[in-house]
């Protein structure tokens, strides 16, 4: 079983990646974009004996260790 | 999975390894039977020009490689010198050009990696590293890319390592839009009686892997280091290395912490080739054989065959022979430190590589046949014909000294490079006492009153317009800037970046570069002892200029002989020392102000070059100088400017009234000069011992306010910081 | 007098901040390896520079979740002077004991150069003998030095005097010329509410010698000395 | 409109921060993780403008600057 984990900055956190990467596709001609975020992404292999723990071990794992919780939040899915 | 014992050997796969047909039909004769896949693999990497040096080696030979100072020239890892009080310094350049090219950011930090670790391998500790960087036309579209990537990699990984990076040189020019140069040196502190040498003596032996796992990175660097460029070879890629400064930092340090002990017989990192070089290598230096059983092999990947494992570049992993029975003593260290370590193999008494995988022989090889028996050119070539002669009185300039200086100090190739080095912690390890901006880098022998200096130099366009003058050149400013700093220069190591050697314009610009490197290192006693070729540097037939960058060693023997740039007190005399033509071929006024570069570069005198050097040394050491500074790029007007920026204090040029042009006296690029501050009380006497020594020297003002002033013109320090610090910041905004 | 130097696999600057503590203030120097249980008795504990576990995932995450920081916890807790120096301070916040967390600098760009700072703070043990208002000037030397809390997390920093170190310039201005990464109000170094935990992002090791360039580093080990002799 | 960018390392690529993440998650008891990669996460908000063609120019914006397209790889939804 594979978990698809997304960290982002909670929304009042400056994001100097983001801000950086915003302006480099205005500069590249992208006019269209108005703001961009920029977070982490993790795939974590989990065995497949957990199957209904596993969202409850993805949780922990999060809380202590993948998301700092001063400044960032995360969602996540699992998939086969 | 397919058996690749079966996989069939056509003209094409040969091709594809980079191989010539002739070379093939060699192979077949020297094995008497078709090779397999993973013994073609080993061959194709063995004999590539970055392995075997197969155009260059004949050449090499010519360089002097002694000195007084010498421990280990070329040959090893790295080269070694002398430093006194049972201290050495291990030091070397490399070139990661194309994989900075494909992918800038792991190119340079893979590049930065492997050269610590040639250095690490010799059993020293690295203390400072230095980079020579090569660029395209600002104006380029993918010139920001490539040096933000480049620099940042470089930064990433030196950072990382907590190794400071102290120095080097950076350059813009459209002959380098498809193919930069990033060659990167590193120094290393070792005990005299505790250096490691690759020769792996005595059979029987265990091979021990330790490090990380190999994985499927950069299989063919080495070939792909030694072919011509062509636009789709992004498509062609294999896994791009990927550096991991983190596992090189445990690396350094489970190494040094064994080699504390004494169970380590032979030791070589592997870098370009992985497995197969690093075997090959250490087999062939101690004249045995070895085998290998690549199920031992730490990995990272599943199914990898035995033509990935001996052909991967993974980085950050070593080789080593063991005193037999040491073996658990240091797998212990490398567990502590969390690296995989792993019994691969042993030295045999047959004089042959054999790979052995899933209990299946996928090679077994002749040792000799791989390393002394590789083939070897003698390229024909042809001489770069002469430029001819312009007198300098001909060239017509505009008579704005301080419009043409402010040009040139906020031209991409004048201007300050800020940019760059303060992404480097040039500070780390606590001993950096000359940090970058300087002539050379100083960094302390870590706990002594000792110190030593390293500098980076080349001036491609004098090379390109005349190889053997400007090859010359090279080394002559390298022992230069380490003069300046108050070093003796002790030794260089180079990497001499070249086209395709195939072609006969380009082998001659590299017969006439070597000739005039070992011409410029006899006369000042000033010899090469390590080194690195990188050639085939071209895209669609356009070859880079020729650039043998040299980096230079020195030793201060006491922390108090350190001088730097910067001007120190009001009222001080400025003074000249060295020739002086006005000689403006081939210099930044020329590019720059003139527009195009034509001519013979700066003539060097060798003789001169040294009596200059070796009055300043005395002079330095005598304790009365506040502050040297050679001329080089861009002439006096510039050099001075640097010496008042770096001060904080302005200065009071006299004008000039000689017979020379005042263009030709303000931004001529003669060669041999340095400018001191000394006081007013001691510059009579200094003038007179100047004379007695056969140094030509001049006073060409004082040090004074917050003004550059030439004659009649003027400029406030402060709007000269401004036009020196500006194009890089903005250009890279 | 005892300091213990945690060492994480990717600390780089436990040597240079070892030889500041043993030259300027004569103390015992322990390097404790983070794999140890625990922490001997000690009377400061120091988190050097460096890229602790490379850096990886966050600055300092790693490390701070390892177990000798449990001990350090308990010890903060019990009044022993920490204090956390670039890669320390990144630890100290991911830990928890102190508040806020350092992104990175605004530029993108590592930022290696020496800096001025105004010290604010001077009722910590590492900063009593600077008086207030005194402006410094030491190197950084980080990627991600920007330092970040919430509002209400700073405004309660400021109102309970827990700022102890801002970049500033020469004459002590505080401008955002002189901030060197984008730290919120140029905050370069804060305290625990007790005063007893220090993070800062400059390097005062490498500021304790002439021949290095400078020597206004001096005056925080020196501060520990007189802190832990009264 | 938002585009949710998940970048990941190609598969042979070696992804030194996922292991060393997945060593300290084991560290912190979690056993039943058998393997981590780490990538990154963008949220970039789009004009609503663009509508159809929108997965159009993230697709570009992926290319021309959110992946480096030598090591790595890129996926993306498209959501209110
Ligand atoms: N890529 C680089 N990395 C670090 N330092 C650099 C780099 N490029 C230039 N520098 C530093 O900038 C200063 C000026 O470089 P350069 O003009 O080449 O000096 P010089 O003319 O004395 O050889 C030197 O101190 C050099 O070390
Ligand atoms: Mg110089």
């Amino acid at each position: 079983m594979r978990a698809q984990i997304k960290i982002s900055l909670k929304k009042d956190v400056l994001d100097p990646q983001g801000r950086a990467i915003k302006k480099a596709l205005h500069q590249l001609g992208f006019s269209e974009i108005s703001e961009v975020r920029q977070g982490k992404y993790f795939e974590v292999d989990i065995d497949d004996s957990l199957e209904l723990m596993a969202s409850k071990v993805v949780e922990r794992m999060c809380q202590q260790l993948l998301a700092n919780p001063v400044v960032e939040t995360y969602s996540y899915e699992l998939v086969d | 999975m397919i058996n690749i014992l079966d996989c069939k050997i056509t003209p094409e796969l040969v091709a594809s390894h980079g191989m010539k047909p002739e070379e093939y039909d060699q192979l077949l004769v020297m094995l008497n039977r078709e090779p397999t896949i993973t013994e073609l693999g080993i061959f194709s990497v063995m004999w590539s020009e970055h392995c075997s040096y197969k155009s260059s080696r004949v050449l090499l030979k010519t360089l002097p490689t002694e000195g007084s100072c010498v421990i280990q020239g070329p040959g090893e890892n790295a080269g070694v010198v002398d430093i006194g009080d049972g201290d050495c310094i291990v030091f070397k350049m490399e070139s990661h050009n194309h994989p900075s090219y494909i992918e800038p950011f792991q190119g340079a930090a893979t590049g930065v990696g492997g050269i610590m670790r040639d250095i690490f391998t010799m059993g020293a500790r690295p203390i400072a590293n230095l980079n020579a960087l090569r660029f395209g036309d600002p104006k380029h579209p993918e010139t920001r890319r490539l040096l933000s990537g480049v620099v940042a990699g470089i930064a990433n990984y030196g950072n990382s390592v907590g190794v400071p990076t102290v120095g080097g040189e950076t350059d813009f020019d459209s002959a380098y839009n498809n193919n930069i140069l990033v060659n990167v040196m590193c120094i290393g502190l070792a005990k005299t009686e505790k250096i490691f040498y690759s020769a792996a003596k005595g059979t029987g032996l265990p091979v021990i892997y330790v490090g990380s796992k190999t994985g499927r990175d950069g299989i063919h660097g080495a070939t792909m280091a030694s072919k011509e460029f062509s636009f789709d070879s992004q498509e062609k890629l294999a896994t791009v290395q990927v550096g991991d400064p983190f596992a090189e930092k445990l690396l350094i340090e489970a190494c040094l912490e064994l080699m504390a002990g004494d169970v380590i017989l032979a030791i070589q990192d592997m870098g370009a080739a992985g497995l197969t070089s690093s075997t090959s290598e250490m087999a062939d230096k101690g004249g045995v054989g070895i085998e290998l059983n690549l199920d031992n092999v730490p990995q990272r990947e599943s199914d990898m065959t035995a033509y990935e494992m001996m052909l991967s570049e993974s980085q950050e992993r070593m080789l080593m022979v063991l005193k037999p029975g040491c073996e658990s003593s240091a797998e212990k260290i490398f567990k502590k430190w969390g690296l995989d370590f792993a019994i691969i193999g042993y030295t045999t008494d047959s004089d042959r590589l054999v790979v052995k995988h899933n209990g299946e022989v996928h090679a077994d090889i002749p040792v000799a046949m791989l390393v002394k028996a590789a083939p070897l050119y003698k390229r024909p070539w042809i001489e770069t014909s002469k430029p001819e002669f312009i007198p300098t009185s001909t060239i017509s300039t505009p008579s704005n000294t301080i419009e043409s200086l402010k040009l040139i100090l906020s031209h991409p190739q004048g201007c300050s490079r800020r940019w760059i080095w303060e992404q480097y912690d040039h500070m780390v390890m606590g001993d950096t006492l000359s940090r970058p901006g300087g002539d050379a880098a100083v960094v302390r022998v870590h706990g002594r009153d000792k110190a030593v200096a390293a500098c980076c130099d080349v001036t491609p366009r004098y090379v390109l317009a005349d190889p053997y003058m400007g090859t010359k050149q090279a080394v002559a400013e390298c022992w230069r800037n380490l003069i300046s700093v108050g070093a003796d220069p002790l030794a260089i190591t180079n990497n001499l970046n070249f086209g395709s050697p195939e072609r006969k314009d380009i082998m001659g610009q590299i017969v006439s570069s070597v000739s005039g490197m070992g011409e410029a290192c006899r006369a000042l006693d000033f010899p090469v002892v390590s080194g690195n070729v990188s050639l085939y540097n071209e895209t669609e037939n356009q070859a880079i200029p020729p650039t043998p960058t040299v980096g230079g060693l020195g030793v201060l023997r006491r922390i108090d002989h350190m001088v730097n740039l910067a001007f120190k007190e009001e009222g001080n005399v400025i003074l000249l020392l060295g020739p002086e033509t006005g000689h403006l071929n081939q210099s930044l006024y020329q590019q720059i102000i003139i527009g195009s570069l034509s001519g013979e570069p700066p003539p060097i005198d060798l003789l001169e070059e040294r009596r200059t050097g070796d009055f300043v040394r005395k002079l330095i050491n005598s304790k009365k100088v506040f502050a040297v500074h050679d001329v080089s790029d861009g002439g006096l007007l510039v050099s001075i400017s640097e010496m008042s920026l770096a001060g904080g204090k302005g200065a009071n040029l006299l004008e000039y009234n000689g017979n020379l042009s005042t263009q030709g006296v303000w931004f001529g690029e003669d060669q041999s000069r340095y400018i001191i501050e000394i006081s007013s009380v001691d510059s009579h006497a200094i003038i007179k011992s100047a004379e007695e020594a056969g140094v030509k020297s001049r006073v060409i003002g004082h040090v004074c306010g917050l003004t550059l002033m030439v004659g009649n013109e003027k400029i406030a320090l402060e709007e000269l910081r401004m036009v020196h610090e500006k194009w890089f910041s903005e250009y890279m905004n | 007098m005892n300091v213990c130097v945690i060492i994480f696999p990717g600390s780089n600057c436990d040597r240079d901040i070892k030889l500041a503590l043993q030259k300027t203030a004569g103390f015992k120097v322990t390097m404790v390896w983070h794999g140890d249980s625990e922490v001997p008795k000690c009377d400061a504990i120091i988190l050097p520079g460096g890229f602790s576990f490379g850096d990886y995932l966050r600055c300092g995450a790693i490390a701070a979740r390892t177990p000798i920081m449990r001990c350090v916890v308990e010890k903060a807790k019990s009044g022993v002077p920490v204090l956390g120096v670039c890669n320390g301070f990144q630890i100290l916040c991911e830990l928890g004991l102190l508040p806020g967390s350092l992104m990175r600098n605004s530029r993108m760009l590592f930022v290696c150069r020496d800096v001025y700072l105004k010290v604010e703070n001077t009722d910590t043990p590492f900063t009593g003998s600077f008086e207030k208002g005194d402006v410094i000037s030491i190197p950084v030397a980080h990627h991600d030095g920007n330092f970040f809390a919430m509002q209400d997390t700073l405004n309660r920093l400021e109102g309970e005097g827990l700022v102890v170190l801002r970049y500033s310039d020469e004459a002590g201005a505080i401008t955002s010329l002189a901030n060197p990464n984008g730290a919120q109000r140029n905050i370069a170094g804060i305290c625990s509410s007790n005063g007893r935990v220090v993070g800062m992002m400059p390097h005062p090791e490498r500021a304790c010698e002439m021949v290095l360039g400078n020597t206004d580093g001096k005056l925080f080990f020196k501060s520990l000395k007189s802190a832990l002799t009264v």
